[in-house]
Order: C-alpha cells, then sequence, then structure tokens
C-alpha cells in the first residue's frame, strides 16, 4: 500500500470540513475521487500535502506515518501534486519551473540523466519545449497544465496527486492530457490520486473509484461497480 | 427595464483577468422578489458575476441595470449599498470583535452612516424591533450579546444573512450560503431564504443540489464564464449540456 | 656664496637680509632646511620672520617633486600664495614633467597667479588671458581687483585694457563654474541615492519578499560598522603598521557575517512568530532595535571613527573645479556590486530561483519540496548581511556610533515606501530619485528642510500611488 | 424587548477607571497634603508632580488607543501633536516671563541670544492665555486634519502610514531643532515663571495644575469612552478587524478613520499643554522618533483597545522608567526594547488581557483579542 488514509478529519477554521475520511491506494493503482463540488476532494489532497492540518486520523505513506509530516518533507519522499488552478509559479520561466520539480527528485544511483528526465516531459507535452523561456504566468490554462504535469513527474514521485487536470482547458488539450493520464497509468512507475468530476473520464480510467458527500466517504471500490443510481445521487445536478 | 418588472439585469458583461475571461459576455436577468440559483461547475464566474454587481470587480465591458434602469457599473461599492444592493460574502464574513446586536445595528439601513449621525446617533424603539425581528428571523435571539466570533460556522452565516437583511436591499446576493453547514442547518437556512424571498429579490450561489431543490424555482447554470441554461431545476437536470458539463466530455461537444 | 647668504641672514641690516633671502630662495634647495631651522632657533625675530618664507618655500620647493600628487598640488597652490615670483620658473619647471593633469593644472594656475604680481603689463595681461582659459576659481578675487583698478577715474589705459581682459576671463570663469556646480550636485546626488540604495536593498528584500518591516536594519548596518571598527583595532593592536590598509577588505567579510549572524538569529526568535503580521513587526524590531543600540553605547561608549585606508583618502580631479572624493565614488561602484550581486542571487542562481518560487507561492514551492522555513530564515539572515556590507561601506563617509542606524533609517523607509514592495527596480529609482532630489533642493533650502521637502514629496507622491513607484502583483501587494 | 445591555466588561472596567480616578483625583492630593512629611505615608511633592506628568502622558496614550486599538491605525508620529500643543502652551509661558528673564528683554532669552531684535509675527496670539490654550488643541487638529485627510483619503494605510508618521516625526524633530524656526533651538523653551499670574514654582500651584491634569484626563477618558461605546465607535472596530467589509455595511472607512486621528491630535495636544506648565521645559527632543514611538509601547503594555489599559500603560511604564533609571541609569532601554518585544510576540492584549485572564478566564472584551492573520487559502 503506498498510501492509507484512517479516519482522517479536518477543519477550515470552525467548520469541520473532512469527516472520518478512509481508503486506501496500492503502488500503480489509479484512484479516482468524486463528488459534486464542495464535497472535501480538494481538502482532501490538501491534508495529504499536508497544506491542511489533520485533526484526528492518521496518513501513512510509503511506509511512514507522515501525519505531522511538513508539505516539503513529504514532498522529497515521492508526493507529487498538480493542484486545481496549477499553481505554477508565476514570475518563473516554464523551465525554472520544470526545474524545481527536477531538483525534488531523490538521489538514485542508475538514474536517468537530467537531460533524459526534461527529454521525457518534452515528448509527453512537446508544447512545452517551444515555451521554455516564457514565464508561468501568462501561459495559457491548457500550457500550464502541461506544465504542471510535466514538473510533478520530474520529481519522479511514487503518489501523483491530480486535481482535476482538465478542468477549464481547450478540448484539443484535454484529449492530450488524458492520453498522457493513460499512458501514466500503463507505465505503473506512480500510483495516482485523480480528483474528477467527469463520468467519463473517470470510468475509462479509474480501477478505483471513491465518491464522496459532505465531507465524508460515501461509497468506494472497483469502478466497474459505480452504478447509475450512485452517479445520479452524488454526481449529476 | 423596470416595466418588464427586471431588478436586476447584466447585458454582456466581461471580465477579463489578463487574458482570462472570468465573464464573458454574461447576460443575466433577476425579476423582483425572485429567488435565483446560481449553479457551475468550478470557476465558471459565479462569484465573479457577484462581484461585478456590487461593485467589488470592475467589468471590462458591459452593463448593468439595477431597479429602475440605474446603471452600476463604476460605482464604488459604498453607494451600491446604498442603492439597495446586499451581499452575503463565502466566507462568513461577520466583524469577530463585536456582539450579534452590534453587527445588526451596524448594518442596519439609516438615512446617513457619516461619522457624526454614527457618533449621536441613538436606536429608536421601531430600530430595536427591527433589530429583535431580524434576531429572531435568523434563530440568534438568544445569542444577541455574544461576540461574533465566537458564534458557530452555520451561526456565523446566518448572522451575516440577518446583517444583509438589515440593510434592508431589494436585491440580495447570496454566496455559498449553507457550506459548512450541517443538514438541519442546511434546511433552516432554505426556509429562512424561502421566507426572505417574500420581499426580496434574492440571488443564490449554491452547489448543494438537496438545497438547491429544496429552494430554487429557477436555476440558472453558469459555465465558462456565460449562461449555458436557465430554468427550473428538472429542466435543468434534463439538459444534455448540463449533464456534459457536470459529467464531462462537453468541450468535446462543440 | 650661500654659506655667505647664511651668514648673512643673522646680520643686524635689514637691506643685507634680504639680498640673502633672495639669494637662498634662488639658489637654495631642500638640504639647507636643517640648517635654517637650527639658526630659526637661536635667532630674533626680526631674524625669524625673515627665514620663515624662506624655510617654506624651499620646504614647497622640494614637494613639488614628492612622489604623491596630492603632495606636489598643495605644494603649487601654497607657492600661489606666497607671491614669490622667483618661483614661477620652478612651477614652469615642474609642470612641463608633471604627467597627473590636475597637478599640472595647479602648477600652471599657480605661476599665473604669479605673474600677476608682475610688473610687465604685457606679462600681465597674457596671465590675466590664460588665468581665463584655465576658467581657475582661486583667480577671481585678483581679476576682480584689477577690474575695480581700471573703473577708477585715474585708471591708465594700460589698466583699462587689463581691466577688460580680467572681465572676459572671469565671465568664462563663471560660466564655467556654473557647469561645474551642476556636475558636482549631480555627483552628489548619485552619491546620496547610493548610500540610500544600500541601505534600502536589505531593508527592500524583507520587505517585498517576506512581508517583514524590519526596524533594526538601522542597528544590523551598525553591527557591520563595528565589526569594521574591532577588526581595525584588531590589525593597529596585533599586526605591523605596514599592513594596517588591509583592514578593510578583510572586514568586509566579517562584517558580512557579523550581521548575517545577527539576523540569523533574531529571524530565530523572534521574526518567524510575526509572519503575516506586518505592524506587529514593526514594533518587535523596533524594540531590537533599542536593545542593540543600547548594547553598542553600553560596550563601546558613544563615539568611533574608522580610519579610511589610504587608497580612499583624497580624491580625483576630473574636471577643473571638480572635485570627486575616493570615498563616495568607492560607495557608488559598491552599490552599483551590490545590486549586479543581488541580481545575481536572486535571478541567476539556484538558491535565489527558490526563494523567488517561496515568495511567489509558498504552498506550491512546498509541495515541491522546498524547504520554506530554512528559505525564509536565510532570505533574512542575507539581507541582514546586506545590512552589513552597508554598515562596512558607511565607516568611510561617517563615524560609528550607536546611533548609526538610526541616521540613516527613516531615510531608507522612505525609498522602500516609494519604491514599492518586491521590485528592485523600484528601490533603484527611489534612492536615485529621492537622493537626487534631496542634493537639488538642499542649496535652495538647507539640509534640514529639504527632508521636509522630501517627506512632503513622498506623501503627495503616494497620493498619487498609494502602493509605490513598483505595485507588485499578488500576495504581499495588500500589506 | 431586550435593551442593548452593556457588556459586561466594560461595566468592569468603567468601575476600575472610577476607582483609580478617585486615587489620582482625592487620595493622592490628600496624601501630599494631610500626613506629615516624614510620615511613610506622605507623597512628596516631587512625586505628585511625577505623576502630574504621568497622567498627561495617560491623555496622551487614550488618543493612541483610540486611532490604534480601536480603529487599527498606528501613528508612529503622536509625539508631533503633542509637541505642537506643548509648544502653543510653552510659548504662552515664554511670553509671561517677561522682564524676570536672565537678560532682562521682554522677548524670551533665546531670541535674545540668536539675536532676533522683535517678536516673529506668530508669536503674537500667544501673548493671551486663551491663544495659547486654542492654539494648544488647534494647531494640532488643524494640522492632524491636513495630514491625515492627505493621508487616508489617498488609501495610504498599515506599515505604509505608520512609516510616514514616523517620517513626520523625524522631519518635525529637525525642524523644531533649528535656530531660524524661532521656536528656541535645541533647548527648547525654558524657564517660565508663571501662569496666569500663579507662580509655577510655588507646590499649590503644581498641586492645582495636578488636580486639573487628573480633572482632564478623566474628561478624556469620558470622552473616549462615549466614542468607543458609540455605534461610531463599533465601526471603528469594525474598519479594524475588518475594512473591505465596512464598505458593503455602506460606511466610508477613511471618514471615520480621519475622526479618530483628529480627535487623536486633539488628545495630544491637551496632553502637551498641560505636560509643559508641570515639567517647565519643552524640547525637541520630546517630540522625535523615539518619545513618539515610546507613546505605542505604553499602550501595548496597557493593553491596546482598552481605555484602562492605555491609562495604566502610560502610568506604570513611565513610573518604572523614573524608579529604573534611579537605580540602573544604563538598563533602560534595554527593558523598554525588551518589553516591546515581549509585549508584541507574547502578551498582544497588555496588562489588562493577563489581568483579566488571570481573575475572569472568559474571552477578552470587545476592544481586545486582535484578529488573528487569515491562514493560507480556501477551498
Amino acid at each position: 500500500m503506498v498510501l492509507k488514509l484512517e479516519d482522517v478529519n479536518a477543519y477550515y477554521g470552525e467548520s469541520h470540513i473532512l469527516r472520518n475520511v478512509s481508503f486506501t491506494i496500492d503502488p500503480g493503482e489509479v484512484v479516482c475521487l468524486m463528488g459534486r463540488n464542495g464535497v472535501g476532494k480538494t481538502t482532501t489532497l490538501k491534508t495529504l500535502t499536508g497544506l491542511l492540518p489533520v485533526k484526528g486520523g492518521t496518513i501513512s505513506f510509503d511506509g511512514a506515518d507522515i501525519t505531522h509530516w511538513k508539505t516539503d518533507i513529504r514532498a522529497k519522499r515521492g508526493l507529487a501534486y498538480v493542484p486545481q488552478g496549477r499553481e505554477i509559479i508565476p514570475h518563473l520561466t516554464v523551465k525554472e519551473n520544470l526545474l524545481l520539480g527536477y531538483w525534488n527528485r531523490p538521489k538514485i544511483s542508475g538514474d536517468v540523466s537530467e537531460k533524459d528526465a526534461f527529454d521525457e516531459v518534452y515528448q509527453l507535452f512537446p508544447k512545452l519545449t517551444q515555451i521554455l523561456h516564457r514565464p508561468g504566468g501568462v501561459l495559457s490554462g491548457g500550457e500550464q497544465q502541461q506544465l504542471a504535469i510535466g514538473r510533478a513527474i520530474l520529481s519522479s514521485p511514487k503518489l501523483l496527486l491530480l486535481d482535476e487536470p482538465t478542468e477549464g482547458i481547450q478540448p484539443s488539450i484535454v484529449d492530450q492530457i488524458e492520453d498522457v493520464i493513460i499512458g501514466f497509468k500503463n507505465s505503473r512507475r506512480f500510483a495516482i490520486l485523480l480528483v474528477e468530476q467527469g463520468l467519463h473520464f473517470a470510468a475509462r480510467l479509474a480501477e478505483k473509484y471513491v465518491v464522496m458527500a459532505k465531507g465524508a466517504v460515501m461509497a468506494q471500490g472497483k469502478s466497474t461497480d459505480l452504478n447509475a443510481d450512485m452517479v445520479r445521487q452524488y454526481l449529476t445536478v | 427595464m423596470s416595466a418588464e418588472g427586471l431588478i436586476l439585469n447584466c447585458e454582456n458583461v466581461v471580465v477579463d483577468y489578463d487574458g482570462f475571461k472570468a465573464l464573458n459576455n454574461c447576460n443575466f436577468s433577476v425579476h423582483y422578489n425572485e429567488l435565483r440559483v446560481v449553479i457551475g461547475p468550478n470557476g465558471a464566474g459565479k462569484t465573479t458575476l457577484l462581484d461585478c454587481i456590487c461593485g467589488k470587480t470592475k467589468p471590462s465591458s458591459g452593463k448593468i441595470a439595477f431597479g429602475n434602469n440605474i446603471e452600476l457599473v463604476g460605482k464604488n461599492a459604498e453607494d451600491i449599498t446604498k442603492l439597495g444592493v446586499g451581499r452575503k460574502f463565502q466566507a462568513p464574513s461577520v466583524y469577530g470583535n463585536l456582539t450579534v446586536w452590534q453587527n445588526l445595528d451596524l448594518s442596519l439601513k439609516r438615512a446617513s452612516k457619516g461619522v457624526f449621525p454614527t457618533l449621536i446617533g441613538k436606536s429608536t424603539p421601531a430600530e430595536r424591533e427591527r433589530i429583535n425581528e431580524t434576531l429572531n428571523t435568523i434563530g440568534l435571539t438568544q445569542d444577541a450579546h455574544t461576540r461574533a466570533g465566537s458564534l458557530s460556522h452555520g451561526q456565523k452565516q446566518w448572522l451575516e444573512i440577518g446583517m444583509v437583511i438589515l440593510q434592508d436591499p431589494s436585491l440580495l446576493l447570496v454566496d455559498e450560503p449553507v457550506a459548512g453547514m450541517s443538514d438541519k442547518e442546511t434546511e433552516q437556512t432554505g426556509r429562512l431564504l424561502s421566507a426572505l424571498a417574500e420581499k426580496h429579490a434574492i440571488v443564490v450561489i449554491e452547489h448543494d443540489m438537496d438545497f438547491v431543490r429544496q429552494i430554487a424555482r429557477i436555476v440558472t447554470v453558469l459555465a465558462e464564464g456565460t449562461v449555458i441554461c436557465e430554468g427550473t431545476v428538472e429542466h435543468v437536470q434534463a439538459d444534455q449540456h448540463v449533464r456534459e458539463i457536470y459529467l464531462g466530455r462537453a468541450k468535446v461537444a462543440h | 656664496m650661500i654659506e655667505q647668504a647664511l651668514a648673512d641672514l643673522t646680520s643686524e641690516n635689514a637691506e643685507t637680509r634680504s639680498a640673502a633671502v633672495a639669494i637662498l630662495i634662488e639658489k637654495g634647495d631642500a638640504s639647507l632646511i636643517p640648517k635654517l631651522d637650527e639658526i630659526r632657533a637661536t635667532a630674533d625675530r626680526a631674524v625669524r620672520q625673515a627665514i620663515k618664507p624662506v624655510v617654506d618655500l624651499l620646504k614647497n620647493r622640494a614637494n613639488l617633486s614628492s612622489e604623491l600628487p596630492d603632495y606636489r598640488r598643495s605644494a603649487a597652490s601654497d607657492i600661489a600664495s606666497t607671491g614669490r615670483r622667483e618661483a614661477i620658473a620652478w612651477l614652469q619647471a615642474a609642470a612641463a614633467k608633471e604627467e597627473v593633469w590636475w597637478v599640472r593644472y595647479t602648477m600652471e594656475e599657480s605661476a599665473n597667479l604669479l605673474e600677476l604680481r608682475s610688473g610687465d603689463p604685457s606679462a600681465k595681461l597674457a596671465a590675466v588671458k590664460k588665468l581665463g582659459e584655465l576658467r581657475s576659481q582661486n583667480s577671481v578675487t585678483l581679476l576682480q581687483e584689477l577690474i575695480d583698478a581700471g573703473k577708477l577715474a585715474e585708471a591708465t589705459d594700460e589698466q583699462k585694457s587689463l581691466a577688460s581682459t580680467a572681465m572676459a576671463s572671469v565671465s568664462q570663469i563663471e560660466a564655467w563654474s556654473t557647469k561645474a556646480n551642476i556636475i558636482e550636485t549631480i555627483f552628489r546626488g548619485i552619491s546620496l541615492s547610493s548610500i540610500l540604495l544600500i541601505m534600502s536593498l536589505g531593508l527592500a528584500i524583507v520587505f517585498g519578499l517576506m512581508g517583514v518591516i524590519n526596524m533594526a536594519h538601522g542597528e544590523l548596518m551598525m553591527i557591520g560598522a563595528y565589526a569594521t571598527f574591532i577588526t581595525q583595532q584588531a590589525f593597529i593592536a596585533w599586526l605591523p603598521p605596514e599592513s594596517f590598509d588591509w583592514y578593510f577588505p578583510v572586514s568586509l567579510p566579517l562584517a558580512f557575517l557579523a550581521s548575517f549572524g545577527a539576523g540569523w538569529l533574531l529571524e530565530a526568535t523572534v521574526i518567524r512568530f510575526l509572519y503575516g503580521r506586518l505592524l506587529e513587526t514593526l514594533l518587535a524590531t523596533w524594540g531590537v532595535s533599542l536593545i542593540l543600540m543600547q548594547s553598542a553605547r553600553v560596550y563601546f561608549g558613544d563615539l568611533t571613527a574608522v580610519i579610511a585606508p589610504q587608497s580612499l583618502r583624497g580624491g580625483a580631479q576630473v574636471m577643473v573645479g571638480v572635485y570627486l572624493p575616493y570615498n563616495r565614488i568607492f560607495i557608488i561602484i559598491l552599490s552599483i556590486v551590490c545590486v549586479v550581486g543581488i541580481y545575481y542571487m536572486l535571478f541567476r542562481s539556484n538558491l535565489g530561483m527558490r526563494v523567488r518560487a517561496v515568495t511567489q507561492n509558498r504552498n506550491m514551492s512546498a509541495c515541491l519540496g522546498i524547504p520554506t522555513r530554512k528559505v525564509d530564515s536565510y532570505t533574512f539572515a542575507f539581507a541582514s548581511g546586506l545590512a552589513g556590507i552597508a554598515g562596512w561601506a558607511l565607516t568611510m563617509v561617517g563615524n560609528v556610533d550607536p546611533g548609526l542606524g538610526q541616521n540613516y533609517i527613516v531615510d531608507a523607509f522612505m525609498v522602500v515606501v516609494t519604491g514599492g514592495v518586491g521590485k528592485l527596480a523600484g528601490t533603484i529609482w527611489a534612492s536615485l530619485g529621492i537622493g537626487g532630489l534631496n542634493k537639488v533642493i538642499e542649496p535652495f533650502t538647507g539640509a534640514v528642510y529639504g527632508k521636509v521637502f522630501i517627506l512632503v514629496g513622498v506623501i503627495l507622491f503616494l497620493q498619487w500611488r498609494p502602493s509605490g513607484l513598483f505595485a507588485a502583483k499578488g500576495r504581499s501587494a495588500d500589506a | 424587548m431586550p435593551e442593548q445591555i452593556q457588556p459586561q466588561q466594560d461595566s468592569r472596567e468603567t468601575l476600575s477607571f472610577y476607582v483609580v480616578g478617585a486615587v489620582f483625583l482625592i487620595v493622592m492630593p490628600l496624601l501630599n497634603m494631610l500626613p506629615a512629611e516624614d510620615s511613610w505615608l506622605h507623597l512628596s511633592d516631587f512625586r505628585l508632580n511625577q505623576f502630574g506628568k504621568f497622567l498627561c502622558f495617560a491623555i496622551l496614550a487614550l488618543g493612541l488607543d483610540l486611532t490604534w486599538g480601536y480603529c487599527g491605525v498606528l501613528s508612529m508620529g503622536q509625539g508631533v501633536f503633542f509637541g505642537f500643543g506643548a509648544y502653543c502652551m510653552g510659548m504662552y509661558l515664554a511670553l509671561q516671563i517677561g522682564k524676570e528673564s536672565v537678560y532682562g528683554s521682554e522677548l524670551p532669552d533665546f531670541m535674545v541670544w540668536t539675536q532676533v531684535k522683535e517678536l516673529p509675527f506668530f508669536w503674537y496670539p500667544f501673548k493671551s492665555f486663551w491663544g495659547g490654550l486654542l492654539g494648544a488643541i488647534l494647531v494640532p487638529v488643524i494640522f492632524a486634519t491636513i495630514f491625515g485627510f492627505l493621508a487616508f483619503r489617498s488609501r495610504i494605510k498599515g506599515v505604509y502610514f505608520a512609516i510616514i508618521t514616523q517620517a513626520l516625526a523625524f522631519a518635525a524633530w529637525l525642524v523644531f531643532n533649528r535656530n531660524e524656526t524661532r521656536l528656541g533651538g535645541t533647548n527648547g523653551l525654558t524657564d517660565f515663571k508663571q501662569v496666569l499670574g500663579f507662580r509655577l514654582s510655588d507646590p499649590s500651584t503644581q498641586l492645582g495644575l495636578y488636580i486639573l491634569t487628573v480633572l482632564a484626563l478623566i474628561a478624556s477618558f469620558l470622552l473616549c469612552r462615549w466614542i468607543v461605546a458609540s455605534r461610531a465607535g463599533k465601526v471603528l472596530i469594525a474598519i479594524r478587524d475588518s475594512e473591505s467589509r465596512v464598505t458593503f455595511s455602506g460606511y466610508t472607512p477613511w471618514v471615520y478613520k480621519l475622526f479618530v486621528f483628529v480627535v487623536a491630535a486633539g488628545l495630544a495636544g491637551l496632553a502637551g499643554m498641560l505636560y509643559v506648565p508641570q515639567v517647565g521645559i519643552i524640547t525637541p527632543a520630546q517630540i522625535g522618533v523615539l518619545p513618539s514611538l515610546e507613546v505605542v509601547i505604553w499602550v501595548a503594555v496597557g493593553g491596546r483597545g482598552t481605555l484602562i489599559g492605555a491609562v495604566l500603560g502610560a502610568v506604570v511604564v513611565n513610573f518604572g522608567r523614573s524608579v529604573l533609571t534611579n537605580y540602573f541609569p544604563e538598563a533602560w532601554p534595554f527593558i523598554l526594547g525588551g518589553l516591546f518585544v515581549v509585549v508584541v510576540t507574547m502578551f498582544p492584549d497588555g496588562l489588562v488581557g493577563i489581568i483579566r485572564k488571570f481573575f475572569a478566564g472568559g474571552p477578552p472584551a470587545a476592544g481586545l483579542a486582535m484578529p488573528k492573520p487569515q491562514t493560507q487559502g480556501g477551498r
């Protein structure tokens, strides 16, 4: 198991956002976290990265109890995050943003060279090679998303957190990003926790689903078991 | 336009954040005494729309007519408040170091809110009566002299709704009133808003579909800065376009 | 013959004495000075008076060929004030050999000033013309005398023509001196600006990058200045005098490190509890500044000065009437080096990239494995180290005293406020603007009212741009 | 229908104020007059005079508390307004010296030795007592109105405002130090002899001045309490906690800020006016950067956002200072600086906060409890 949440609770100020959230992810597995807006999906990711403190419950990652670890130490351990809104460092160039990801890569002997690591990203997202020296803040949403994913995988993570990777992006790039994520899935190099509202994409990609509502996990299981009732109850309008 | 019974009419409103169009030719109108719910995926521009109406954000183009055809674009927030637009923010923003009563008292609509009238003004019995009524409405009578900062999250939300009510606006803008509330609180809030809608026009942004079903007569769906569908809850739910937006693959369709 | 003249010096007869003086001046050299001193020690008052100009002239004559340009120069100007025409030849000879142009200039100027006393009208006329060409500020009084003499009713034709030439020369000189004044004002403005800049850089970095108002910045400069002072004392105490000048470069890293350490400690003990609370950082650091200031007062006493190294004393005459002190030039260069250095640190180094990333998006930076706490503490310490460098440089232009920081901190804050948060360029432009304006206003109003005008100017400026010259977009902007 | 009850804390504050007021107004003068000089109960003229000085500072602190504690506007230039008040009164007193001066001239001494032959025009109003009195209040008020208008209208706030006011203090200090401003230069105005015919050296005059100061303090306190208790006072707190939200309640924040800033300047002027005859000297050293900042520390130590805290802070800190500088003259700046750091980082609610926690354990008063900084992020 690469990630395990047990009865995680979290608050924003005085409001209780996550209520006893528990689920697990196996190495190389793709899990989709679903639910409507405001049910606590992004909050779950934030507690995983350590941006929001956990009050009650434990998080284990890669065999260690990381519940109270600092964000940067978790990242060093192999937790990569592609947040909603991408969070590209705005005044750093594309190349510099990528470098930040690369610097977070664990130093293992026999690892690919810096050039190879970057080439892999450039192959996935050829567009990036044309805009290497532009500041991250001026890119379009689609370019930012490619950059954010590229930056995350450059750190050679054990678990990739993807928060609505296709949200607000022009259709042509959505397809490309989806293909890249499917490629990740097939390579099985790392596990993926995907937050997604789009049912079709989720169904196509994920092996496991976790459905949330009002800060709690309502259902989870194999994606093939996801039924129409559940979709109506938790996902559509 | 008031002849047609519109209290608010936004025409082709555009908000441009450095190339990103938060609102893109948005057309949106509300009748007097209407309770309108606005839904839409993240980043659809719902909060930006309210910001434009209440003067917090300046649209780069477009018109917003209010009431008897008063143009709101270009006016500052204080003036728009005085014209009768009340705003409840997404994160409850009450004055934490004042009591509930004081919060309401400050918000109460008065002839002048300049320094000296405020300094020497005393509450009239009628004003106190109104505050009491409101306290009753929002269920905070017991807590009238509690510091607002020590209220629960739901109570703060209600207090802020109460503050907006006391401004006596003809249009209430309410952003995610039930976020972080328990089921019971959510239901009470729904009843509160429905009751208010008898006298005021209200625009509510909300994600919680149970809540939307409870209160909504007409629902507007916003996506990518424009209105894509408007109608009853059933109508909206049946709309293929809306389903696609919520369930994905919508963008490929056009 | 010289022996004879030496003997005649003590003669009772005044005429014999002055003849001897003339001979000694003409034929003598510096080797006579000990003998003359000997005579002077025993002689009576009249004799002493006769000997003194001889000694002075001979000394100055010797100095005309000194190794130090400043000595040669002051010798030349001293000779001009003696009024001895015999010296013209020496000056001309020295000028012919002279290589440093402003020393040669002084020699020529002095020679011509002496010519003005000549009885020969044509020589006088030539001198007047030449002085005009030389733009000699020193000759204005003498030329004015000639002009006044020409205006008298009993003036001869000769005097009249001299007067008109002198008038032309004076106007030439005055036109030039206006120009020179403008240039000197500009230089002083730039010099003040660079001092302001060097002080504000660290302040602007912690304000812009970390959202901290550091009122103790002035005292961190003071620490740097005292580190320099202590290094100097150590050199005096333990090292041979020849190596004294080396204290200056040696104290640079020491000053940086002292302030760096103090800043690191300050961040770890006080600042880190106050991030995000701007006003609180202001008050707490003010308290720290009081403590540091009093510590210095108790430990070092009230006033100490650092002796500038030989190479930074004096100055360069770049143009006639424009004299630029070396220490000022040094600070201008240092400020440029600092700006370039900071630019490279922040924009061209890996460390700087991390710092910028943390400033622009703290949460995401942490998610990319950047230890944000460490970055905070090093950034603060680095900015403090810059204050140390500023303190090191300030020992060149002023005393080292416990109030050192206080003298400058208000100005430095004005720069930061005017420049706006988060942009290096804002700080640079604001220091140039405030420093320059200060020096332009000063001649008209005096230094004090100059400062008052600057304050009024800053307030009016903020009317127009409430968040400074370059407002940062984003998080730190609502500070 | 429930009346709006005064919160409990307010009544406690009022009670403690009456107790403190009675001590200063009745007990201390009695201790000065009744017991024999050698009795341990006797309060010497010197001490009484010293407390008179502290109470002037308390008035000054009240003003800053109004702007900073309640409205969140930190002014680091209160010393300037205090100085304006003090100089106006000082000018009146200097002209009252008359022929008693060292040089026996009608002009103040410093004018004689700086060779001023004629009284400068702006000294004329201060020939009359009323001129001094009115000037002491009006000059700071008018100046604060202009300065505040420029600053607040253009939305200079937070640290920007603090820094600008600090520069103001610095500039004022420089100007007052100059001889050509005809205000006595570095030496200031001193050597006063009489006010309204009463000899200043006479202990009974000093006692009178002391009582006057206590009355002025009580009046200032009541004025501040009236402001704070009014609806406008609530607006001030609202502005401090959330300035942008206030606009959506229909108020214009900068006008309110200007109002309290001007009131605070008036109080500072009043404090300066009472200070001068009791201390007998006013110099630029009283109006510089450091004295202005000390006002901030009094309020912070006492407890910002409570009026009694400002009074308490001013008296306690200054009393501590007078005691300590006697025994450890060099230690005071360390203690002052240490107080700044400790109070800001550990006790943001000051003495009043500590006392309240100790006795009640309840939530802080309306004025107390600084808003905590917002944590990053939302959903």
